[in-house]
This record gives C-alpha cells, structure tokens and sequence, in this order.
C-alpha cells in the first residue's frame, strides 16, 4: 500500500443496547483502505459487517456508541458533532444501500434529488452546471437523461440502484460504502451494478468498501478482503492470497462450504453463528472450529502477520510466546447437538 | 424407536402461555406508554367501580328529589349535604353522576358488543373470500363510514325510539350501528394483507378448508388487535352517546341518569351563572373518555411494532468483559 | 448425483398458461375495456418423472413461482393441463383439490413467513394430520410429530415440539416447514427457494437433508430457484425460465457443459465464481427483465440479446431504448443538440406495429433524424437492432422505419436439449 | 419487475373516481329511505300521529305525502324529487327543504369552514411537532393535549364558555350569529356574513360576526383537531423511519431539510384524504354546536324538526348532509391525485 491511506481505522468499537443486553456489533476492529482501491468485507448474517460499515459514517441506530478512531483526512470521524460528521458524508464519505426500491423520497423527481444533494454541498454551482453535471453522471452509471425528470415509481429496482450510485458519485466522494449493494437484485443486473461499482477506481479515482456475504463477488470485484466473524475482523489481505491460502479456519471453511458452479461435494459448518450480546470466551469461533486448540477456548487471539500485507487472529499463527505451556493441545469438541445449530 | 414422550402439557397451561405470548409486548412497555397505561386504566377502573358499587355509595337515588318527608332544595350550591349541589328539579348532582357512569358504560358495553359481533366476522368473511359479497360489503360500508355519524345515530334512535322506546337498548343499536363499518374495514384490511402471508397460503396447500384456515389461522393474528381499536372506540362511543343524550335521543330521563342529558338542562342553568349542574357530569365525561383513550393509546404504542419503542439499555464501553489486549505488531 | 428416473412421468404438464388480468380501474370494468394481462406463465409443457428432481430456473418476474403454485392448484389455470396420477389438476374444484393435497406439498422460500407465529411447532407440524383425519388422541399425534422432526434433524425432537417459531433460528424453522410437508408422506414436494434465505454455511445441510428425503422417501422434486448453482448440485433436469416461456430445458449436464440459449449462456457466465482470477464480467446482456404487462414481440429476449437478427421481433420500443442508450453514453451536451430534433418519444413505446413514424419538431426534418441514426450506427455498427431494420426514409417532417418481419420462435429439440430460440429454429 | 410502471393516466384515474361516486350517491340514498320507511313499528304514523290526532288525518297527510303508495313507487318518486334538487317539503311548517339548505345551509357553511380551519391549523402543528420531537416533554404536552381537547364534548366547552366568557367575563357573545344591530343592518347577498360584511366593507359588523364565530368555530375545530394530532403524530414517526430519510442523511443532508422537506411533506399527503373523512366528524359536530350555541345553521333546524318529529324534513336534511360528505371526499380524491405523483401517472 504505497500513497496513504484514505481511511483507516484503529480499534473501532460499536456497541448498540437492546432489551435483552448490549449487542457488541464491531468489536475493537481496525483496518484500512488505500487511496482508490476496493476492500471487500465479507461474512454470514449477524457478523457486524452492516453496522461496521455505517459505524464508518457515524450513521448509527438510536441507542448506539461508537467508540476508536475511524481516521478520515487526518481526523477522526468517531466524535465528532452530528453538523460536522454530515458536513463530511456525501462530498468526502458515500454510502449506498441494499434494498434500492425504498431510498427514493416518493414524492420528488430524480431531478430535485440531484438539486437538492448539490446546492446542499456546492452552492456556488449554477442551475446549469447542477444539471450537466447530474446528467452526465447518470450518464455513466447507465441512465438516460430522458428520464431526468421522472419519479421514483416509474424506475425499476436496478434503475434505481444506479441512480443511488450516481447520487453518491456525483460529489464525487473519496470513499464510497456498499453496504450488500446487489444482494436484491438479479444475478444479471447484480453483474452490471458490481461492473459499474469494480470501475469506480478508473472513473471517479473513488475508493470503495464493498460490503456482502457473497464470496464470489468478493473474488471477482475486490483488490483486497477482510473477513468479519462475530463483531471481529479474523483475516485480511490482497484477495488472491487469501483465496488461494486461507489463514483462518473460518475463511477456509467459508470458502469450503459455498456453493458454486464447481462444487461437487456439499459442506457446511458445524454449531451456529453466536449472538453478539455474549459471545463465546476466547476465540468467538472456537465452538465450531474443526482446528481448535486448549488455548482458543479462553484467550482472545492476537493479530498476526502470517505473510506480506496480511493479518490473522488465530492461535494457529502464533505467537507462541503468547501460548501457556500445554495450551496448543488440541481441544475435542463436545458434540455440538443439531439443536442449537443455526 | 420408541420416543419417551413427556407430560403432555395441560390445555389450561398451554392458554396461558399464549395469552402471556400476546400480554408480553404490555409488560415490557416503559416510558410514557406505560404511563399513560397505567393512569388510563386507573381512571377507567374508577368509573367501573363507580357504576358496579353506585347502589352502595351513592348517597341518593338517581331522581329521589327529596328525603325523610322534605324536598331537598332546588339549585342549592354544594354543600355538606351535596357535595356537588342539586339541579332545578332538587336531584341530588352527584349521584347522578355516579349513576350515570353505569348508565355510560353499560350502553358502551352493549354496543361494542353489538358492532364487534358483526363487524369482525363480516370483516374476516368479506376479507378472506373476496368476490361479489367483498365488492358489494365494501361499498356499503364506505359509504355508511363517510356518513356524518352523530347524525345516523340520531336518526337511528329517533326511529327507534318510538317503537321500542328511549331505552338502554336504543341508544347501544344506534351507537353501534355506527361503528360496525369501522370494525368491518380494520379487519378486512388486516385480513387480505395476512391472507398474503405464506403460512396462510400453507395452509391452503395442506389440504384445511377456508374456515379452518380462519379459525386457527387468521382469527388469531387479526384479534390481537381488536383491544386497543375497541378501547378507542369505547371512548368515541360515549361522546356519542352523551351527545344523543344533550339533544334528548339519548336514554329516557326517568329510566336512569345520562351525563348528556343532565348536560341539556343545565344549558339554561348556565346562562343565570349556575356552574355545579353543567361542570360535574361534564367533568365526569371528559375524565371517563381520557382514560379510556389513554389505554387505548397506550396499548395502540405496545402492540403496534412500528410505533413500539423497547427500553435499551445504555451503551459503555468501560465495564468490558475482556482485558483490552496489546496492539500486535503490523503486518504491513 | 442425479439419479435414474423411471418411465411413467409422475406430472405431466401441456399448454399451461395461468394469466393474471391487471387490476384495471373501476372505469375499465364498467366500459369493458381490456385492462392487460400479465402472461405470468404462457404456454409451458414438460412432465416430471418419479424420483426426479427438475430445476426451474428463471430471474424475478420469470413466473417460476407463479408455475409451482398453478401446479399445486393454489392458482387457478388460466388454460392448459396438469396430469398428476391419473386427474388433470387444473379442472378439480376446491373440495375435490383437498384430497390430492395429501399427496404433493410446498416448501416456501422465508421460513420466517411460513410457520403460524401463534402455534406451537407440534401443532403447525401435527395440524396436517388433524386435517385429513390420519391420527386419533394427542398421544398419537405427538408420537407421529416427534417422528417428523427427528427425520428432519430437529432433535431430540421433545425440545421442540411445545416452542413457537419465534425461538427457532431460519435453519430451524426451515426443518419444522420441511416436516410439515414430509408428514403426509407425499410424492410431489414443490421447494420454492428453499435455500436462499438462509446463510451459506447452512444451506449444505438443508439441501443435504432434502437430498437424503428424496433417497428415503423415494420423493419427487420440482426446486425452483434464481441460482444455478446450487441448482447445478441438486437437479437432474433443469428448465430456463424467461417471461413465463420455457426457453431452455434438459438433462443438467448438457445444460451446464453447452448452453444453447443465449440467455442461458448470460446467466452462467453472470454467476459470481469465488476464484479471484475471474473479473466481473462485461459483455452482459443489457436491460433488466421486461413488463410482464407488455412482453416484446417475437422473442421476449431480444431487445437484451447479443445474437439476436433478423427475425427476432424488432419493434419501436427498440427504437427508443437505442436512443436512450445512445444519450446515456455521449452525455448532456449531445443530448442538448440531438433531443429537440424529435417529437414525441413516448408515443414510440407504446406503439409496435410494423412500421413507425417517427414526428420530427417543427423547424427538423426527417433527414436531420435520419442523419443522427446514421451517426449512432456508426458508432456502434455490430448493435443487433440494425439487423432489425428493412429500410429507412426520410421523410419531410418525419423519419419512416420499416421493421423486418417478427416470427415466433419454437420450443425445437436440439442435441439433448430442446430450446426456443431461432439461432436453433 | 415493470421497468415503467403502467399506473392510469391522471384523466382517467380522476374519471373512475367520478363513476364510482354514483353507486356512493345511490346506496345513500336508499339507505336514508329504507331507513325512514323500513325501521320497525309504524315511524310515519307514530310521528305524525302523536297524542291525539286522529286516524283520519294521519291518512290524509299521509295520502298527501304519498306514504300509502306501494313502496318502490315512493322510492321512484322520492329518487326523481331529489334529482331534480326537490328535497321535499316539511310537514309541520309546510316549507321546502331546499329552502331551508339555502337559508341556512350558509350558516352551517361558515361554522364548519372556520372550525376546519381551526382543525387544521392546530391539529398539522401540534401532530408535527409531537411526531418530530418523539418521546419529548413536547411528544407528551402535545398528545395530552390532542386527547382531552378530543374528550371535551362540544357542550360541555360551550357551556364552560358561557359561564366563563358570557356570564362572569363577558368578552366573547355566546350564542347566535350577530348582535341584533349587526343582523338588522348587514345586506345579505350571499347569507355568509363574514363574505358580506367584507364586500360591503362594513367592518363593525365583521368584527361582530367573527366575534360571534370565535367560540363556535374554536369549540368544534379543536374536537377534530384531536384526530388530526393522533393522525399526524404516527405519521411523522413513521415517515421518519423511512430509507429515504437515511439515505438523504447519508447523502450529509442537513437534518433540518431530512425533516421538513422528505419526512413532513410524506407524513401529510396520507392526511389529505383524512380531511374528507372528518367533514363527517364535523358536520356531526355541527348539529350540537349550533345547538349549544343556537347558531341558525341546518343542525339547529334539524334538532327542532325533529322534537316536533317532522319526518320528511329530517330525511330531506340528512340526505342533504350525507351529499355534501361524499362530493367533498370526491374533491378532496382530486386534490389528493395532483398532490402525490404515484397516483397521477
């Protein structure tokens, strides 16, 4: 990672109260992302991938904390006043969403959204200039200007995940997060937006933090991959190394058990993903951990290099120092009943 | 494989684990919703002890306008010997009050009853079936709730009234009439949207016929929240009836004591300065559709998802569960 | 690990087509007036042996689900035929439908949605048997229930049976919506994306459970699912949805190794491969899946198709898209000079006919709309729709296109497979 | 799935509302008859009969009215009567109904439009900020208020006023349209006196008149301004969980246009077609107003006639009322369809 950073961040908690107890969605997580480069987060449902992404733009549920550096142009994001933070999101942070058919106002054209986005951050723009620049942006991401002025209703749900993008790329951000961009959208459509979101790079010299479950698109679309497990980042690294040798048991189990056009024998992981609000003592993926050690069952692993521009939680990888004498042994897993499986 | 099967549990243990399913969103609720619970449900329970216990506290009859041989004066102010004064015609202001919650609340009764009986099953049938009966139910009912409804309820008693008199029963047909289109199209909307549901569709595929669907399918789903539109509604009613009471199609006077039409005669009293005969069954109006509103405010805030707020404890980070560790040295 | 199916086809189905009649307004119904109708699913034919399990494969809106429910009764047909063990479903009443719900069963895509959330797992799984009488007393059915959860991995099955589904997690309450179906021991099951709502490491193991049913129960599948992948792993035959058509269908094998259907084709190369070598691919089809309301003439695919010629439907909605297209790629300024040139472009996507008029604005000639044609040919001389034009005139103050003549391709055997696509025809 | 959807053009959209108001206008109608005719016991004898008239002139009247023809020929005539605007004729006072609307109809009129615009103006103001500020010191202020203004019925509010503005303070006049000068002196062209007093420009009497309105008008419009905050209130609380709301937040959005311009302007359009269903509430409301405030209005009427059980005067006005209702949420569609876009294209 040669240039700096566009964002990096260290130690990042997120915590969010519920009924039943304080759910630790992000826990102490850091990494970064490079100037024009997409980092994929990957990781099942409930992992913390969805509020670790918007924890980055401070858009939080009521009830939530964040707390960390989240470092953004030499500042730090995490603390900053809710006027500042909104000050920052759109020309510098962008952010788009899952499900597309909802994040339209009903009620204004396409037309007044650009409007209102870009007097908002760039009022010395002129009518005109708002209007070529809009156009040329939807332009780029596939939509005619002859549908400028037309409402929300009348675009289908890839159309209208195209516009949320060109609404993002038309401040022309810095960094750009895709929370499950294409995850409701058809398999042929979800190509052309991850087409549009992979070139962000040589257009709009953007960076972006593609956030999905789906391995496939991590592999196909993204330059490096952190793999998230129960509000924890458990690898990361360029995506071909990490694909081609997994460090975690989790990445490798992940990798083992989707399905694709080449697999020809099923796999699945053992046990169930934990709830956040206490997860298990140690390593959270200990209790399904085909490779579990003594050791994993109590004490937290610590971050380590396995390899150039790559990073591992995992007692596998050491250090041994850190190991107590003894605690390598392997630990066998009490049969976990189906009962509690997911 | 013989499989030990356990205990079955008892069909009562089993009812009340479901009520105490449906009863849970109540318990949890916190904040002002809960407030507005508990002072509606206070305020509600005064009156209904009132109305149950009228004989035994109220210090006189409803229209006994004299005791012990003497007339009791007319328009007196209140005083020890009524709290609350007398009207024109030397009745006691306060036990009117008193008997006329129980005249309220049992014509409220009644007519929730009545709208409920026949706007709910019309209500699932006309939802769940759909068709020629839905088309047509739907275009009566729209119609009858557009309708001015103080006005259908005026011409409904004043049509009763001379055949089977000005009595409890005229009012609670009238005032339910009313609001059987309320019920019929609350519940029809619930159903068709539950009708899209895939366990209902399910069921379908496993072979149940259409009522058995309703019964155990749908019924439950859609009456859970029937309670906080009945208690609204229950509120609604008594302005209503209080309002057939104030232009005299409520219940006959010499039948029982009516908040509305005490209201009507003391209009007269109000322009010579006499405040007690218009302030006390007004007040006693006003409390009694509070509470009742806030109950139903205050369940509509538990039970509906959207508007439920759940108490979440607060966030901070310095009680953690793990020692904070030491930061690893840098891959890169 | 597709297994042999044996002659006799368990369901055979001819010329299904279940069409919706779009909610017309009031006033449509009163003045009669036809308000459209979806052709969710127009015209399909294949039969379904005993023991097999046959794929239908199709993106949103390709009526696949529509399909399975019409083949269940849950939809009335609109016309067409499905025979299933001697009786054509489409023609039993409601009543007479109860009986044969016995025998064939839905597994629905949101476990969440499918459990009655104010019954117990032993009630919602038992309720089938209660149905159609097959149990007495409580003792037997909780027997019977207990029995259906351990077959389906919920065990020990006494954990279950008095919990609501609200306690169970999407892998659990997928098993508890499998038992149900299974109980009545059926020989048709209709899984409806059984697997998509769940996440990746649990998907093998409800896939690996309905394979294991199918061995034991010696059960019939029709799994209908948007991914081909999961649908290369668990079907012996695979149909190609698209706009209620059957455009592809035949043994997995074939299907996978040499798809014939261009569309068939795009789908397989869209899948997202977890190999970082690939990249996203880019010579994808165009566009989005059409309105069902108004499919395009002669082949529903062409306006998307990157083979499509001559004879595959081209109309004057194509006229607009390739305009449109045109804009979006040259930008504002372009778009600023060339627009105003053109009347009315609304009207161009409501019309198909023949040929077209294309209004020129007052002060434009024909020749000046002809001339920017020419200019976006040249930009991209290989684009299909080119093929689709006869001829060209301008006119004074229009432009006059005439279309080449549209035919309706055919379902045609071709190699172990059949496909409808002229390429073939 | 439609890549455009195919929603009825606004023409024919607006066109379809108008058809379906027919089968509306017709079951009123034969409802308000059915229901004079059909209700059990005799009503048209019992009412004009009362204590001691005889048969013979009960038959008379009722000959003369027609009540002995079979029914569907009364129903024929009745339907024809009221399309050529004939609402018929009182019995006790002989006067036609039409009059009676024309009269005082405007009276009505210009209560009800004052107290909607009370209604409104507080009930949009309060629901918004409760909505707003959820869960606030101003969410409670403004839903305690919105509850007890509902729970007042409008003769207590009346009677409390009399006794406090009338008797005891004395500002405000308490009953009737004008003072006795006002009425004397003021020409009416069009019965609505705020609007004539403006035309002649007669200020005193204006000040008068809007006197005489405030009480009334305030009463009536702040028992529907209780439904209007209930409605409001739900609405913005659920417009501002909407995706778009985050979305525009995403977008850096200062959060005081999130509020104003995407979750204010979604909570209201539902309330449009709200407005159309309280008119009901409020000409209900008018019938005890006018009473309590004998304010010359077509409720006030209504309740005389009925003392001296007027039948066909009843039936003339509550058919009355019940068209005005339906052709009011018939305008209120209209405005509806222009205002929110999903519907018009």
């Amino acid at each position: 990672m040669s240039d700096a950073p566009v964002l990096s961040v260290r130690d990042l908690r997120v915590h969010y109260g519920t009924v039943r107890g304080t759910v630790r969605a992000v826990d102490r997580v850091s990494f970064d992302i490079g100037a024009a480069e997409v980092l994929g987060l990957v990781g099942e449902s409930g992992c913390g991938k969805s509020t670790l992404g918007r924890g980055v733009l401070g858009l939080l549920p009521e009830g939530a904390a964040s707390d960390g550096q989240v470092l953004y142009g030499g500042r730090n994001l995490v603390g900053l006043s809710p006027r500042q933070l909104s000050g920052l999101r759109g020309p510098e942070l962008g952010l788009i969403f899952q499900e597309p058919m909802t994040r339209l106002n009903p009620l204004l054209r396409i037309e007044d959204h650009f409007k209102e986005t870009l007097e908002q951050h760039e009022p010395q723009l002129t009518e005109r200039e708002i209007r070529q620049r809009s156009l040329e942006t939807l332009g780029r991401v596939g939509i005619p200007p002859t549908r400028f002025r037309q409402y929300p209703h009348e675009f289908s749900g890839g159309m209208r995940q195209r516009i949320m993008i060109a609404l993002a790329l038309v401040l022309r951000p810095k960094l750009l997060v895709a929370d499950e961009p294409t995850t409701s959208l058809d398999v042929i459509v979800e190509a052309q937006i991850l087409a549009i979101l992979a070139d962000l790079k040589r257009n709009f010299g953007t960076a972006l933090l593609l956030i999905t479950h789906n391995l496939g698109i991590i592999a196909e679309a993204c330059d490096r991959v952190a793999v998230m497990y129960a509000g924890k980042i458990v690898e990361d690294g360029p995506a071909r190394d990490v694909f081609a040798d997994p460090a975690h048991p989790y990445t490798r189990e992940l990798l083992r058990s989707t399905i694709s056009l080449e697999t020809t024998e099923l796999h699945s992981i053992p046990g169930a993903p934990p709830n956040l609000i206490d997860p298990p003592a140690g390593c959270h993926f200990h209790p399904r951990c085909p490779d579990v050690m003594r050791v994993c069952s109590w004490k937290q692993p610590i971050d380590v290099a396995p390899g150039p521009d790559r990073r591992v939680q995992c007692w596998l990888h050491g250090p041994e120092a850190e190991i107590p004498p003894g605690e390598a042994a392997g630990l066998e897993r009490e049969e976990i009943a189906v009962a509690d499986e997911a | 494989m013989a499989i030990p099967v356990q205990p079955i549990e008892s069909p009562f243990r089993r009812r009340a684990r479901g009520l105490g399913r449906a009863v849970g969103p109540i318990r949890e609720a916190r904040g002002f919703p809960r407030l507005m619970l508990y002072i509606g449900a206070g305020i509600t329970l005064l009156f209904v002890l009132l109305a149950l216990l009228a004989p035994v506290i109220s210090p006189y009859d409803f229209d006994q306008y004299q005791s012990g041989g003497h007339r009791f004066p007319q328009l007196a102010s209140p005083s020890s010997g009524h709290w609350m004064g007398t009207t024109v015609q030397s009745t006691d202001v306060m036990s009117r009050v008193i008997w006329g919650a129980q005249t309220e609340l049992k014509v409220v009764f009644i007519s929730l009853v009545f709208a409920i009986t026949v706007g709910v099953p019309l209500g699932l049938l006309s939802g769940y079936f759909g068709g020629k009966l839905d088309r047509g139910l739907v275009l009566v009912m729209d119609a009858l709730y557009a309708f001015p409804y103080l006005l259908l309820a005026i011409v409904i008693a004043f049509l009763l009234s001379n055949s089977i008199g000005k009595g409890v029963l005229t009012a609670a047909i009238a005032i339910s009439a009313t609001y059987v289109p309320l019920y019929f199209r609350v519940v029809r909307n619930q159903v068709i949207a539950l009708r899209e549901e895939s366990y209902v569709e399910a069921a379908r595929a496993l072979g149940a016929k259409p009522l058995t669907i309703i019964r155990k399918y749908v019924f439950h789903n859609v009456v859970q929240n029937v309670p906080p539109i009945a208690t609204l509604n229950a509120a609604d009613a008594i302005l209503l009836l209080t309002a057939l009471g104030f232009l005299g199609y409520g219940i006959q006077p010499t039948d029982a004591a009516e908040w509305g039409y005490d209201s009507s005669r003391a209009v007269s009293d109000a322009a010579s300065g006499i405040w007690w005969t218009a302030l006390f069954p007004g007040i006693a109006i006003v409390l009694l559709v509070t509470g009742l509103t806030l109950v139903g405010e205050g369940l509509n805030e538990t039970m509906n998802p959207v508007l439920r707020r759940r108490r979440v404890q607060r966030v901070n980070f310095d009680q953690e569960p793990e020692p904070p560790i030491v930061e690893a040295v840098e891959g890169s | 690990m597709p297994t042999k199916p044996d002659a006799e086809p368990l369901v055979s189905v001819r010329n299904l087509k279940t069409y919706y009649s779009i909610r017309g307004s009031f006033g449509d119904r009163l003045v009669g007036r036809e308000a459209g109708q979806v052709k969710a699913v127009d015209d399909v034919s294949f039969d379904l042996r005993k023991g097999e399990v046959l794929g239908l494969v199709g993106e949103s809106g390709s009526g696949k689900t529509t399909l399975g429910r019409t083949l269940l009764g849950l939809v009335r047909a609109t016309d067409g035929s499905v025979m299933f063990e001697g009786r054509d479903i489409t023609k039993l009443s409601e009543r007479e439908l109860r009986a044969h719900r016995r025998r064939m069963q839905i597994v629905f895509q949101d476990p969440h949605a499918s459990l009655n959330p104010a019954m117990t797992i032993g009630d919602a799984v038992g309720h089938p048997l209660r149905i159609h009488g097959l149990v007495q007393g409580r003792d037997q059915m909780r027997r019977r229930v207990a029995e259906a959860l351990e077959i389906v991995g919920l065990s020990p099955a006494e954990q279950f049976l008095d919990k609501y589904p609200s306690d169970l997690s999407g892998g659990q309450k997928q098993r508890a919506v499998i038992a149900r179906a299974v109980i009545l021991n059926p020989v048709l099951l209709v899984a409806d994306e059984p697997v998509s709502m769940l996440d990746m490491s649990v998907r093998a193991k409800i896939l690996e459970l309905m394979l294991n049913l199918k061995h034991e129960f010696d059960l019939s599948y029709l799994y209908i699912t948007h991914d081909l992948a999961t649908a290369k792993f668990f079907c012996d035959r695979i149909a190609i949805l698209y706009l209620g058509r059957i455009v592809e269908i035949g043994p997995s094998a074939a299907i996978y190794e040499e798809p014939k259907h261009p569309y068939t084709q795009a789908l397989l190369r869209a899948i997202p491969e977890p190999d970082p070598l690939r990249t996203v691919p880019r010579d994808l089809p165009r566009g989005e899946v059409p309105d069902a309301a108004r499919p395009p003439r002669g082949c529903s695919f062409h306006p998307r198709c990157p083979r499509a010629f001559e004879i595959c439907g081209w109309e004057t909605r194509d006229l607009r898209d390739l305009l449109e297209a045109h804009w979006a790629r040259t930008g504002a300024e372009e778009y600023e000079a060339e627009r105003p040139l053109f009347g009315d472009l609304d009207s161009l996507s409501a019309s198909n006919g023949v040929a077209v008029r294309v209004p020129a604005r007052a002060g434009a000639t024909g020749g000046d709309l002809l001339a920017i044609l020419e200019r976006v040919r040249a930009d991209e001389p290989d684009e299909p729709f080119w093929k689709g034009v006869r001829a060209m005139h301008a006119g004074a103050d229009a432009l006059e296109i005439e279309w080449n003549e549209a035919r309706e391709p055919r379902l045609v055997a071709s190699g172990p497979v059949e496909v409808e696509c002229h390429l073939y025809g | 799935m439609a890549a455009v959807a195919q929603g009825t053009s606004l023409k024919s959209y607006l066109l379809t509302r108008l058809v379906l108001v027919v089968p509306m206008v017709l079951i009123l109608l034969t409802f308000v008859f059915l229901l004079m005719r059909v209700a059990p016991g005799d009503p048209i004898s019992a009412a004009l009969g009362g204590h001691n008239v005889p048969q013979s002139v009960i038959d008379q009247i009722k000959h003369r009215l027609g009540f002995d023809k079979p029914l569907w020929q009364q129903y024929v005539e009745y339907l024809g009567n009221i399309f050529r605007g004939n609402f018929g004729t009182t019995i006790t006072d002989q006067r036609p109904v039409s009059d009676i609307i024309l009269t005082n109809g405007a009276a009505t009129l210009e209560l009800t439009f004052f107290a909607m615009i009370v209604a409104l103006v507080v009930g949009v103001f309060v629901g918004l900020l409760a909505g707003r500020f959820r869960d606030t010191s101003v969410d409670v202020g403004g839903r305690m208020f919105g509850i007890v203004i509902y729970a007042m019925p409008v003769f207590f509010i009346g009677l409390m006023a009399q006794l406090l503005f009338g008797s005891v303070l004395g500002w405000l006049p308490t009953s009737g349209r004008a003072s006795p000068i006002t009425q004397a002196t003021l020409q009416t062209h069009t019965n609505l006196f705020v609007i004539d007093s403006i035309y002649d420009r007669n200020w005193g009497a204006l000040k008068d008149v809007m006197l005489h309105l405030i009480l009334p008008a305030v009463t009536l419009g702040l028992v529907t301004a209780g439904v209007f905050i209930r409605l409001i209130r739900v609405n913005v609380i659920r417009t501002m969980k909407d995706d778009y709301i985050e979305a525009a937040r995403a977008r850096g959005i200062r959060e005081r246009d999130v509020v104003y311009r995407h979750a204010f302007k979604n909570a209201l359009v539902p309330v449009i077609t709200v407005i159309g269903l309280s008119l009901a509430l409020l000409l209900g409301g008018a019938v005890v107003t006018e009473t309590t405030f004998n304010w010359p209005g077509i409720g006030h009427e209504l309740v005389l006639y009925l003392e001296n059980r007027d039948y066909s005067a009843v039936q003339g006005i509550v058919v009355v009322f019940g068209l005005v209702v339906v052709f009011v949420s018939l305008v209120i569609d209209f405005v509806n369809a222009f205002i929110d876009p999903r519907i018009r294209y």
